[in-house]
């Protein structure tokens, strides 16, 4: 097919006042895994309540496989399935839940098998699960038997929002085999909406990053927020909870925010001298992630109340012996930071 | 021997010709001598009479003698064939607070209207409503209406007379339902009689078949085969010997 | 006093004499109301499931009129019902005055707004996350209306015994629309009525003993029915 | 069919003359419904809560026992009353027969059941996350079930109207412990029920609509109320 | 005062046939800040229900300040309170919801305040957020306001279930930081379930773990479940997805599941020889996260799809120069592995 699997037009959503999304433009192409990342109230469960045709836009179009679509798609509503932020059971048993989809879509016959395939995938013993009720389970285990319940339908697209909040890290990477499965299975398209960035990293192909109803280049998440100062020399500064100071050119409003592109700062074990870059933070390393299928590593540096990511390559970072706990100090100008 | 099954007549009438039971007792009497069966649904007397102007019933069985002639006036009824009639009686408490025991209507009414007695009215434009608004009328006392002794009931007349009970109140009520009553409290009950007798305390019932002309659907040949029935004179018998406690309720008249 | 304890005795001899009046009242009775109640069912839990489900201009109007319509008399339904179907109404040619399917089609002018109040009150006590839910399962709208019904199902099942309450203690429209005529359509409501219209308490109270039997053995099934279905 | 036009012409003639006896009925009505729902609240609110809240043996029992109750014909609760407060009764020192609170108190016992079962229902459909919250927020046992009552209260809104609707439409009662005493105890429905009797089906439509008009205004008071007050 | 906070005796609590508690003994000190680890469906809520008051045990006792306490304890009940871990806001507005404590208490007097205070605590603008209702916020935003509806009631004990999951990143350490004030400010002890290790540890003072309704000594995460198989030279072995075998000294049961500490693992840059440990297994390093107040790192390392966490001092890990991404080997001996 020379259609991709969603194009998207001119989507715009608001509630009231609140909040508006607006994404101009998205292309997602079959078998592709995107994973969306962005703070608390950027707009992510909403963009994926559309894309999964539970809601439908203020205005705008999403062509799924070339065909215009919406909630009353049915066609396109059952090749889509999505796993709510907050998930909810029907009010049935175990298996009832993870049968429901296929009873609507009346897929009954192996339906016993396929219940108990996709509890096992996410972890849950069928024996001990299949007959309790949706209340007689842990916050983890509902989650996973909403999750077995959207795996089982083997959809064309996975739409999963926070699929792992709650759920042990153990059986988050269960359940990363399991989505893997599902890809290798079924060619299922995936959407993730996660704030666990390591685990997602590991899960798809392609990061987005949401912030304020709007779809950015991927950041790994150094977002500088408001409020900020005027300084006299044209620069906006932001003080640090420890003193230290954060410059940046001015931007439009002393509320924006700014990101920092991860690639854009050094790390350096001395304070640098005679450098041009203005922002020179004291830190200390909390954490280091593989950056999967790069030669990259993702450092988290606490500067102050703020968690800076840095991108190093894994050389600089044997060679620093960087490691975590230790005290940096990271680099950047004053024009990296970009206002959105 | 049995007719033969003619079907069944739909009739509408007042709720006291079925509450002391007169009409359990002649339906099965009439199925047998005429093959047919009857069905009455027990209503207000105007009620009963808007049902038979609607076309809804085939027959009335009706006691309210003005109304009755208006309505054949605006030709609602085929005929009105004059079956019986029970009389008014006045109740009271036993110990007769108005001292009315053996007066006439009119003194009896001036009595309790000057005492303030309490007196409880069906005030339901029934038969006996109409004939007590009358005997008022007749006592030269204009109707009362916001009297605190007057009480407009608005009910059925067992009702009545159990409210008068409850209040300590006269009443105006027919013989056959006081009979009823009386049945109901094993012959001792806390109203008794105490004026009966007058001429103007006549109540009569008449049978009306409704007019086929303005009604086609209506059964207009057991209609009238019933009125014809009910005058006939073995059916006049029957109703003379309809009994509670040994006491007639209801007085046969037809032709008269 | 007395009436009510013999009332009591009373009813145990018409149960046990399996009296025909009686019993023809109580067939009279179920007919009437699984018909109505049947109907009701049939006609508002759809609409009390529209109603509680969506939202659109006019709605909170049409819930005020259909709450209102909760506080109507039965003589006024059975009134309006008789202007239809009376002889000369426009519907007369129908013949349901003085029937039993005449009752039961006036009793659901009755409870459908019972009917459809609490359903729609009992579909927007549900969770808000149940729409999204069923419309990420893929469920059409016939799947998603009986889903949510199903998970509203005690609130539901609530508002039909309400319903079913109302229908079988009227008397107002087996009143004047059935005639009340012996052997035909006289209810356990209008065979109370007439005996108390007579005088005779016991007996009235002894049919209504009769009829709060029968309701509590249709509780009883129900919740017998629920447990061997869930 | 005739009748239903003219009714409603009645019913504005009634309203805009303020026809006397219509009005005093209109306010025994008010004053009767007010006081029975009043107290059913009063009572019924509180035990349904608990029905709803606690598990305790017999609990499925006792909830049946009140779903029947929610089918008690008017006339038996007037025949129970009446044997009560009847001058030979054991109450009969109150002198509540044909009185305005005579019909109050006695329509308690009608619409209680509706009251108790609907709030329990409403009870039960709350999220079961809410018990804990307020546990863990410090809630006393009177603060949990007024909020848990405050989170169901557009159900327990229905369930009040629902009982007022009963109580606002019912006539056995009215009739047999009021007596429909003109200018004393009779209400709209008696005075309904009257007219109609009398043949006079219009004036029996006027009235109800004149019924159904106040109910109307009582829903959109409500409403209004309950928009100010959330 | 000499009584601890709490001591818990003889604690048991069961769901039916599906799940037992049983915690013997637990004493939690004045001000102490305690994390709980462990699977889904261990427990952890279960426990924390029971801490704070909100059902009541089985069979045991808890004494809180010396006295034995429970649900129908209101003075105990209304100094401890507890974050669910699917939290429920009530439906009212934001700022009703987080005043309601303070209602039920009758501290109104300047409630308007101090639901401000808290609403900026956990990093929602009270102008934006607070006439909002409830049903008019994001995943992590009702999360949040939840949190503020409790740390407003500056209580003696605050029991928090996974207070981070569906919040971000940024809003976690803001989390921590408002945690923090509540503990300098009004000395409140901690009790905190959390699937994010790197964040508990960095909240809490120390971490157990529950483990099928039973708390036992923290071991940062290794714990690998069975079944198991068993071998001929008296152990047992679990065969491994790319077909590598962890071996263990024989359990009672070929379903039991084992405890690794991190301590006993070590990491080698080239599988060693003449290794007297029988579990030599190669891997790749995840991530690395610094334990904070020690001289130590935890490295995750993957092994085919287990996770294995290891404890290495800082010094070590520059010496090898570990990074993320880097293949190492993990060795532990068959004896390491504890059973429970
Ligand atoms: N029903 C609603 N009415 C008004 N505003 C809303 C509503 N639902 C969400 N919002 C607002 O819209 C914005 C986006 O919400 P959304 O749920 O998409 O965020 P999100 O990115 O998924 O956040 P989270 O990480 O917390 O889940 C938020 O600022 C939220 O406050
Ligand atoms: N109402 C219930 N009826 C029966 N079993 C239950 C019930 N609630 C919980 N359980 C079981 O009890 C065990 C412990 O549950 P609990 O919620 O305490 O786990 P948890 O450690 O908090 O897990 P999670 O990390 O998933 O939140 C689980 O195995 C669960 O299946
Ligand atoms: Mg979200
Ligand atoms: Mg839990």
């Amino acid at each position: 097919m020379s259609e991709p699997l969603y194009r998207v037009e001119g989507l715009r959503y608001s509630y009231g006042k609140h909040f508006d999304l607006d994404v101009p433009e998205l292309v997602i192409e079959h078998g592709e895994s995107l994973g969306i990342v962005g703070p608390n109230g950027s707009g992510k469960s909403t963009l994926l309540n559309l894309l999964a045709f539970i809601d439908a836009p203020d205005a705008g179009t999403i062509y799924f496989e070339g065909v215009p679509s919406g909630p009353e798609s049915l066609e396109a509503r059952r090749s889509v399935t999505m796993l709510l932020q907050v998930s909810y059971l029907l009010k049935r048993t175990v298996f009832e839940n993870v049968a429901y989809g296929l009873r609507l879509r009346g897929e009954m016959q192996d339906a016993s098998e396929r219940v108990r395939e996709a509890l096992s995938w996410v972890g849950l013993s069928p024996d001990k699960f299949a007959r309790r009720m949706w209340h007689e389970l842990s916050g983890g285990e509902a989650q996973r038997v909403a999750l077995a319940s959207r795996l089982v339908l083997r959809p064309k697209v996975l739409v999963l929002d926070e699929p792992t909040a709650s759920v042990d890290r153990q059986s988050s990477y269960l359940i990363k085999d399991a989505i893997d499965r599902c890809r290798r299975m079924f060619n299922t398209s995936l959407i993730i909406v996660s704030h666990d960035y390591l685990w997602l990293n590991t899960v798809t192909d392609k990061l987005v990053r949401m912030e304020e109803g709007r779809l950015v280049e991927y950041v790994a998440g150094n977002v500088i927020h408001g409020p900020w100062e005027e300084t006299g020399e044209r620069l906006f500064a932001k003080r640090l909870s420890d003193g230290q100071v954060i410059v940046s050119a001015r931007g439009t409003s002393l509320q924006s925010s700014a990101i920092l592109n991860p690639s854009t700062i050094t790390v350096a074990l001395e304070p640098p001298k005679n450098e041009s870059a203005l922002n020179i933070l004291k830190g200390r390393i909390l954490n280091m992630s593989d950056e999967v299928s790069t030669e990259n590593v993702l450092v988290e540096v606490v500067v102050a109340q703020i968690h800076l990511n840095v991108r190093v390559t894994k050389s600089s970072a044997v060679r620093l012996q960087l490691v975590p706990g230790k005290e940096v100090w990271v680099v950047f100008k004053a024009t990296s930071l970009q206002w959105i | 021997s049995h007719a033969q099954n003619k079907g069944t007549l739909l009739m509408a009438t007042t709720t006291s010709t079925d509450n002391t039971g007169l009409l359990e007792y002649l339906a099965p009497q009439f199925k047998k001598d005429t093959g047919i069966e009857l069905l009455w649904v027990a209503v207000g007397t105007g009620a009963a009479l808007a049902l038979g102007e609607n076309c809804d019933v085939s027959v009335l069985l009706v006691h309210a003698p003005d109304a009755e002639k208006e309505y054949m006036e605006k030709g609602y009824g085929a005929e009105r064939v004059q079956i019986m009639y029970n009389d008014y009686v006045i109740l009271g408490p036993k110990d007769d607070p108005a001292g009315i025991k053996g007066k006439s209507v009119t003194e009896a009414l001036q009595a309790i209207q000057q005492q303030k007695a309490r007196f409880a009215s069906r005030g339901d434009n029934s038969g006996t409503h109409k004939a007590e608004l009358d005997l008022w009328k007749q006592a030269g006392i204009q109707t009362p209406d916001r009297e605190s002794w007057y009480l407009s009931t608005g009910q059925g007349m067992l009702n009545t007379i159990n409210i008068a009970a409850e209040q300590n109140a006269y009443t105006l009520a027919d013989r056959g339902t006081f009979i009823k009553y009386e049945d109901n409290f094993k012959g001792n009950p806390p109203l008794v009689i105490l004026v009966e007798g007058d001429k103007e305390l006549r109540n009569q019932y008449s049978v009306i078949p409704v007019n086929p002309e303005r009604c086609p659907n209506v059964k207009y040949d057991l209609a009238k085969e019933f009125a014809q029935w009910m005058a006939s004179d073995k059916t006049q018998k029957l109703i003379a010997d309809f009994k509670l406690l040994n006491k007639q309720l209801f007085y046969p008249n037809a032709g008269e | 006093m007395d009436y009510i304890w013999q009332g009591l005795q009373q009813a145990a001899v018409l149960i046990f004499t399996l009296d025909p009046e009686t019993y023809s009242a109580v067939i009279t009775t179920l007919k009437v109301t699984f018909t109505s109640i049947t109907l009701s069912v049939i006609i508002g839990v759809p609409l009390g499931f529209l109603l509680g489900y969506f939202n659109f201009p006019g709605k909170k109007q049409l819930r005020m009129v259909v709450d209102t319509l909760l506080a109507i008399p039965t003589v006024v339904v059975g009134l309006l019902v008789y202007a239809f179907i009376s002889r000369r109404g426009p519907l007369g040619w129908t013949n349901l005055l003085y029937t039993v399917p005449g009752i039961a089609i006036a009793q659901v002018f009755l409870i459908l707004p019972i009917v459809i109040s609490l359903t729609a009150t009992a579909i927007e006590g549900l969770d808000r996350r149940l729409r999204p839910t069923l419309r990420s399962l893929g469920a059409g709208r016939v799947q998603l209306a009986l889903t949510s019904l199903h998970e509203a199902r005690f609130a539901v099942l609530i508002a039909v015994i309400t319903a079913y309450g109302r229908a079988i203690s009227e008397v107002g429209i087996a009143m004047m629309i059935g005639g009340n005529i012996k052997w035909y359509t006289r209810t356990m409501t209008t065979a109370i009525t007439l005996e108390t219209g007579k005088g005779q308490f016991s007996m009235g109270i002894a049919l209504g003993v009769i009829l709060l039997l029968i309701v509590f053995l249709l509780n009883s099934a129900l919740v017998l029915l629920r447990r061997r279905t869930t």
